[in-house]
C-alpha cells in the first residue's frame, strides 16, 4: 500500500461526495436529531446502490473486495455531510470480525447479505466507559450471552452483532442476531447515529473466536472502526473549515469581511493545519493495515482527526457568531457529530494510553 | 442598611421556601406557556416579599439597598434554577434606561413596579441581520413622520421579543452622517401596528430569540429617549449599566466538584478517572481559574464597598470561564463514554454535561463574542489600537454593503 | 486579612519598584547569566537597607513582624526587574521553618542576623524530580545529615539551611550551617539563582521538629515558598507583558503598528487575562495564610502564576521579532527566570496533584 | 539513476566513517574559528566523496541525482550533528540564485565548486532593521553612480555575514514608486571597501547573525541580479527555491524516544513519569503531530518522484514542529526539577533539553514567524483575504517612518 492514492481511489472520492452532496438535505437531518429510532433511509439506500456496503466484503461473499483506503474515503464524504445513516463502521468491523473468526456458515450466511445491503452488523466491543474492556463483563456461557454493552452506534436498527465477552476466564467473540427485547434506546444528542445499549438476557449466540486470537481480532477491528470513523472526521471538519472560511468571506463587519481579521483568518488556518494532519495520518494508518505498527497508526490518527474536528466545529460556530448557534443554519450538526464520534469510540485518554503502550511496545 | 450577611441569610431562607413551588423539579416537562406563567407567579411572589427591587428606592416598591445586595440575592438564586430567566434582560437593561432618560414620571413608575411584578416583560432591539458585533452598522429606518417617527426595517437575536409588552429601540435616523452619529433611541410597544415578533430556535431548541420586523411603525415623539442623533450613547450606556452584575465563575456549567464527582465515578484503564493526572490536571487548572475569577470578584465587591471603582479585570469573568467550560464539558461527555451520549432535555446546563456543552455555543456569542471581548481588553485596557475599520468617518450611506 | 491591600501595602508594593527601577542594571544581569557564583550584590544591599530581609522576622527578633502579603508585594516588584539576588524565597522559609521549630535558642541565634542582612538561609527539602518528597533520601542520625538535595536557590551563598531528612522512619527538619564542602555549584541557564546542590556527609545538625509536625511545618514552608515565587512570576509576567505591549506599539510593519494586528493583540490581551488571574489568585493566597485552604490556595496560585510568566515570556519574545532573540536586548532573561522559578519548586504537575489532593482532603 | 535506498545505505556508510573526526564527539569544547576549519575540511570531503553537489550537474562536480537524494542525504547527515551549518544558507540560496540569474557561466562555475568545497561562503542580505517580516519595507539605498551602483545602509540578521566571501543584496534603486516595485538585487564582496560585519550574539549566545554597514559600496552594473526594479521578485524566487528542502517532524529538537527516555527516567509522585496521564497525553499528542508530519512530507516526495506537485501543506511542518517543541521542552525540564536547571553549553538542540528549548524562539522566528506562516497559510491556500496594509500601492518615500 502507497499513501498516494491511485486514479481508481481518487476516483471514489469524488464520486461519492458528489452522489452525496446531490441527496443532502438540511431539513432531513435536523429531524433525525430529536427522535430516536430513525435515520436516513435515502442515503443509506445510496450507499447500498452504490456499493459501499460491498466494499470490503471479499468477492467470494458477494462483496468488491476492496481495502480501507477505499472504505476511508467513503467514510471521508459521509463525514463532510453529516450522513445521518450510521451503518459504514460497524457493519465493516462486522466484516473484519467474521473474517477473522473460525465459522465459515457465518460468513456463509451473512456476508452475501451485508455486500447487498440486505442486513446490517455491528460490533459490540465497549463496556462503560471503555470501548474494549480487557475483561469484558457480558459473559457468554452455554452458548448464550449475558450482560450489557454501551450504547452501540446503529445498533437500533443493525440485525446481528458480534459481541465481545467473557468465557470461563478467557476472552470471546461471539456472534449474536439481534431482536427488539435486546436493545435499549439510547436518547442522544445525535440520534441519527441510532444508538442503543445492548442488553442480553441469555441470547443464543456463536463463538467465533476465543482467547488471544479474539483478543488480537478485537483489537483490530477496533482500530479499524477507528480509522473509519477518523476519516469521517476527517470529511467532516474539512467541511466545518470551508463552511467557515467562506461565511467569513461572505460576512461584513465594520466595513470588511471579517475573514480580514487576524482572530478569524488564522483560527481557519490553524484549522487547516488540524485538517491536514488528520488527512496525513488517515492516509498512513490506511496504509498500514496488516503491517506490526496498524494500531499505533490507528490511534495516532484517531487522536489527530478528534482534535481537527471538534476543533473545527467548535471554531466554525463561534466564528459564525448569532447565526451560528441557530437550529435553523444547522451548524450544530458538525459539533454533535464531532461529539458522538469522539465519545462512542472511547475518549482519547483512552486513545493515548493505547498510543504510549503500543510505542512501549505493551500492547492494549 | 441591613448588612450583608444578615442580608444574605433572609435571601436564603426565603428562597428555600420557594423551591417546592419554583424549583427545578417543579419546571421539569411543563410547557413553555407554564413555564412563563409560573415565572410571573415568581416574580408577584418576589415583589410581595421584599426581594423584587433590592437596590431600588421604596417608591417603586424597593427596599433602597446597595448593589451588593442585589448581587448577593441573585448569586443564591442563581443556584435553584427559578423560572426568572425571563425577566432578566428586562429588569436588567431597558428598566434602568427608561428610570433614567424617561420624562413622565409617574409613567415610568407604573412601568417599572409592572416589571419587578412580572406582569410586564420588557425587551431590548439592538442587534440587526447585518450587525451584531457592530452595533453602528444597524440600517433599522427612524424617519420624521409628521410630529412623530415611523420605523421600517428588522431586528434579529432580539430576546424574549415574542412575549414582551415593551421594548426599547435603536435605529438609523440619519444615514447622511458617520455612522455611530446617525442613531436615535425610542421607546415602543411591542403590541403595537406593525410590530411582528418571529421566535426562533437555537441549536440546544431554546426558544429565547426573534427575528422583529417593522413595518410603517408609528411612534410619538415622546416615545424617544435622549436626543435625535444621540441613539449610539444612549445604548452604550444600556450596555454599560450592568457591568458589574453578578457573574459566574463556573461560567454558568457545572461546578468543580460536579466534575470531580463524574470524574470518581468513571473508570479509566481499571481505576477511577479522578486518579488520572489528566483529569487532576483539568480539576486543578479549572479550580484555579473560578479561584481567580472569584478572588478578582470579591475584590470588586470590596471596592465598591468601600466606594472605589473596581478594576477593569472584571471584563475577563465571561470570557475566560464560558471558554474554559466548553473544554470541560467535552471531556467530561468523552469521559462517560457510552453515557455521556444520552441527553435530557429538561437538563440543566449546571448540573448536566451535555446541557452545559451545548449552551456553550450561545455564552460565547450573547453579551459580546470573544472577540470582541479581547478588542474591548486590548484597547480599553491596554491602549492597543483599533482595528482597521474601512468604515471609520464614512457617511453611512456611503459604506459599501 | 482582607482581599483589598491597605494603604500602608500599596506604598510598600511602589516603593519597593521605585527603589529596583532606579538600580535596574541590564548589563549586570545579563552578566550574572553565563558565571556561578555571582549574584548582584548592591540589589541584596538595597533589600537589607530597605528592611525586607527583616519583613516576616518577628519584632521580638529584630524585624518587623509583616506577613505574607507583604512579603509577597515585594517579590512582585523583584520579579518584575528579574533581580539576580535570590535570597527572598529561601530566607523567608528559613523565617518560618525556625519559627515553627523548638528550638528557641537557634531562633535567637539566626533571626537577628537574617533580619539585618548579616546571614543568609535556605530551606532544603526538594530531591530529584520532587519539592517535598514524602521520605526524604537524605538521613539524620546521631546528630549528623548524610545524602543530598536537589539544586536550591541561594544556597551557593547561604549561610544555614533547615533541611528535610528522615531519622529512623520518620521525617525530621534539621538546622545546619553550611560549609562550602557541601555545596556543589550547578552551573544554569540562569545562574543568577545561584544554584547548589547539597551534599552531606556526617554534617552536624539539630532537630528543629520530627514526625509530624516536621511534616506540618515542611508543608507550609514549601506552600509558602510558592506563594512568595508565584508572587514573583505574577511581577515578571507583568512586566513582560507590559515590554510586548510597548514594543508592539511602537514597532512597525506593513505601514502600522503591529500592535494593530489581532495576532499580536488578542494575544497581548490574553496574557493580562492570565496576569489578573495570577494576581488575583496571590491576593487571596496571601490572605488565607493560617486558613485552613492555605495549601490549596498556594496551589493555584503556583499554577497560575506559572503558567503567566511562562506565556507572558514566550510570547513577548515572539512579538518581538528578531530583536526578541538577541542577547543584548535581555528579553531573554524573563524567558530563563520564568523557566528557572518553575523548575525549582516542583513541576506543574506535582502542584496539580497536590491540589486535588487537597481538595479531596487527602493533603501531599 | 541509483535508486534511493542504495544511496542512502551509501550514504550511511559514508557518514559513519567521518563520525570520528567531524562527529558531535569531535566538536566538544573546541572555538568557534577551529569548529569552522572543521566544516571546512568536512565539506571538501564530502565534495571528494561525490556528496558534495548530489543534485547538481557534473559540470559542478556534482552528480546530477534528484531533489529526493540529496533530501535522504540531508536527513541522515543532520542525525549526526556535523559541523555544515555554516554552510546551509550559501548553498540553499545564493548559489541557486547566481547559478539560476548570473550570466558569467565560467564564473558561476568557479564561486559553486569553490562554495561546495567549502573554500568559500556566501550570506543572504535581506532583512533591515525596518523590517523582518516586512521584507519589501528594506530601506538600504542603491544610487546610479557613473556605470556602476552605489550602496548605502544597513542590513540586519545576516547569518554567517561575518565569515562570508560574497552575498546577495537587495536594495532600494527607487524611493518614488510603491515598495514593492523599487527594488534591485545584486551579488557582493564581503571583503570589498566599506563593508562592515558586527556579529553579535543570540539570547543562546550562539554568534550567527550580524549587522552589516554599507557605506558607499561601490558595484559595477554586472554584479546586479535581474532587472533594475525586479528585486523583489529575485528575493521571491529565492525564498521559493529551497521550500522542499528536508523538514524535520521533530521540529529539529529532541526525537519522541528521547522525551520517552526523559520521562521514564524521572520519578512522579512515587512512580515512573511515563505511567502518568499527562505524560502519556504529551507523549501521544507530539507523537501523532509528527506522525502526520512525516506522512506529509513523504507523500510529497512520493508525488515528486511522480513528477507531480506536491500539495501545499508542506508548509505547515516548520510552524507546527517547532511550535509543539517549545512546549515539551518546557515540561521536560520542569519534569526534571532539580536536574533540569543545569546547562551545558556545548550540548546539542536534539539530544538536550535545555539547549532544545533555548533555540526554539530563534527557530519561531527564522525562515518566517508564525504570524507570517499563518498569513500565508490563510492567504495562499485559503484564500483570505490580505490584512490593511496602510502601505499598499503608496510611493516608499511617502510611507510613514
Amino acid at each position: 500500500m502507497t499513501i498516494l492514492y491511485d486514479e481508481a481511489q481518487l476516483s471514489i472520492a469524488s464520486e461519492s461526495r458528489r452522489v452525496l452532496d446531490a441527496q443532502y438535505d438540511l431539513e432531513r437531518l435536523l429531524d433525525l436529531v430529536d427522535v430516536t429510532g430513525q435515520y436516513d433511509e435515502r442515503i443509506w439506500q445510496t450507499a447500498v446502490e452504490q456499493g459501499w456496503t460491498a466494499l470490503s466484503v471479499p468477492e467470494q461473499y458477494g462483496g468488491l473486495g476492496l481495502g480501507l483506503i477505499e472504505m476511508g474515503l467513503i467514510a471521508v464524504s459521509l463525514g463532510a455531510v453529516t450522513a445521518g445513516a450510521p451503518f459504514l463502521t460497524g457493519n465493516d468491523a462486522f466484516v473484519q470480525l467474521l473474517l477473522a473468526g473460525i465459522d465459515e456458515a457465518a460468513r456463509e450466511a451473512w456476508l452475501p447479505r451485508i455486500a447487498a445491503g440486505e442486513a446490517i452488523g455491528v460490533a459490540a466491543l465497549g463496556e462503560g466507559t471503555s470501548p474494549l474492556p480487557p475483561v469484558p463483563a457480558v459473559t457468554f456461557s452455554n452458548g448464550k450471552l449475558s450482560g450489557a454493552k454501551a450504547a452501540v452506534a446503529g445498533a437500533l436498527q443493525a440485525d446481528a452483532g458480534i459481541v465481545w465477552a467473557s468465557s470461563g476466564g478467557s476472552p470471546v467473540l461471539a456472534l449474536v442476531e439481534l431482536d427488539d427485547t435486546m436493545r435499549r434506546t439510547v436518547d442522544s444528542f445525535d440520534n441519527a447515529r441510532l444508538y442503543a445499549a445492548l442488553a442480553f438476557d441469555g441470547a443464543p449466540a456463536k463463538v467465533l473466536l476465543e482467547g488471544d486470537a479474539a483478543r488480537a481480532a478485537a483489537r483490530h477491528a477496533l482500530a479499524r472502526m477507528a480509522v473509519v470513523s477518523a476519516h469521517e472526521q476527517t470529511g467532516g471538519a474539512q467541511q466545518a473549515m470551508v463552511i467557515a472560511r467562506d461565511y467569513a468571506l461572505e460576512r461584513k463587519a465594520f466595513g470588511q469581511p471579517i475573514a480580514a481579521f487576524q482572530s478569524i483568518k488564522h483560527r481557519i488556518a490553524e484549522i487547516y493545519g488540524l485538517v491536514e494532519l488528520a488527512r496525513a495520518n488517515c492516509i498512513d494508518a490506511a496504509a498500514s493495515e496488516g503491517k506490526a505498527d496498524f494500531v499505533l497508526k490507528a490511534c495516532a490518527v484517531r487522536l489527530t482527526a478528534s482534535e481537527a474536528y471538534d476543533t473545527a466545529a467548535r471554531d466554525a460556530v463561534q466564528i459564525h457568531g448569532g447565526i451560528g448557534v441557530t437550529w435553523q443554519l444547522g451548524l450544530h450538526l458538525h459539533m454533535r457529530r464531532a461529539r458522538s464520534l469522539s465519545a462512542e469510540l472511547g475518549s482519547p485518554l483512552f486513545w493515548e494510553d493505547l498510543l504510549v503502550s503500543e510505542l512501549e511496545g505493551v500492547g492494549a | 442598611m441591613i448588612d450583608l450577611e444578615t442580608f444574605r441569610a433572609d435571601a436564603q431562607a426565603w428562597l428555600a421556601t420557594m423551591v417546592p413551588e419554583f424549583g427545578r423539579d417543579a419546571r421539569r416537562g411543563i410547557s413553555d406557556e407554564a413555564d412563563l406563567a409560573l415565572g410571573r407567579r415568581y416574580m408577584a411572589a418576589k415583589y410581595e416579599a421584599g426581594f423584587g427591587g433590592i437596590h431600588m428606592a421604596e417608591e417603586f416598591g424597593g427596599r433602597g439597598l446597595s448593589g451588593l445586595h442585589k448581587i448577593a440575592f441573585d448569586s443564591e438564586e442563581m443556584e435553584l434554577g427559578f423560572p426568572s430567566g425571563y425577566f432578566g434582560i428586562s429588569l436588567g437593561m431597558p428598566i434602568p434606561i427608561i428610570m433614567k432618560f424617561c420624562e413622565d414620571k409617574a409613567w415610568v413608575r407604573e412601568r417599572v413596579i409592572a416589571a419587578l411584578k412580572g406582569e410586564e416583560i420588557w425587551c431590548q432591539l439592538f442587534s440587526e441581520p447585518a450587525g451584531g458585533s457592530d452595533l453602528a452598522g444597524l440600517r433599522m429606518k427612524a424617519e420624521q413622520d409628521g410630529n412623530g417617527w415611523k420605523l421600517n426595517g428588522q431586528k434579529l437575536w432580539t430576546s424574549h421579543a415574542h412575549i414582551a409588552d415593551y421594548g426599547i429601540i435603536v435605529a438609523r435616523s440619519d444615514p447622511t452622517v458617520p455612522k455611530h452619529k446617525g442613531l436615535t433611541c425610542f421607546w415602543i410597544d411591542m403590541h403595537g401596528e406593525g410590530v411582528t415578533a418571529k421566535p426562533f430556535e437555537l441549536l440546544d431548541r431554546e426558544v429565547v430569540c426573534n427575528e422583529v420586523f417593522f413595518d410603517d411603525v408609528k411612534l410619538t415623539d415622546g416615545q424617544r429617549i435622549g436626543p435625535v442623533g444621540g441613539g449610539f450613547g444612549v445604548a452604550m450606556a444600556t450596555l454599560m449599566i450592568e457591568r458589574y452584575v453578578a457573574g459566574d465563575a463556573d461560567g454558568f456549567g457545572p461546578t468543580i466538584e460536579f466534575f470531580m464527582d463524574t470524574a470518581r465515578d468513571m473508570d479509566l484503564g481499571g481505576r477511577p478517572a479522578i486518579e488520572d493526572g489528566r483529569i487532576r490536571s483539568a480539576i486543578a487548572r479549572n479550580f484555579a481559574l473560578r479561584n481567580g475569577l472569584k478572588s478578582i470578584r470579591d475584590r470588586a465587591f470590596l471596592m465598591m464597598e468601600a466606594g472605589m471603582e473596581p478594576g477593569p479585570e472584571g471584563s475577563l469573568s465571561k470570557l475566560l470561564s464560558v471558554r474554559s467550560r466548553q473544554k470541560l464539558s467535552e471531556l467530561a461527555i468523552d469521559l462517560k463514554g457510552g453515557d455521556g451520549l444520552a441527553y435530557d432535555r429538561d437538563a440543566f446546563s449546571k448540573e448536566d454535561w451535555v446541557a452545559s456543552w451545548l449552551s456553550v455555543p450561545t455564552g460565547r456569542i450573547a453579551g459580546g463574542a470573544d472577540e470582541m471581548l479581547l478588542n474591548t481588553i486590548a484597547e480599553r485596557i491596554l491602549g492597543l489600537p483599533q482595528d482597521h475599520r474601512p468604515d471609520k468617518g464614512v457617511p453611512f450611506n456611503q459604506i459599501p454593503a
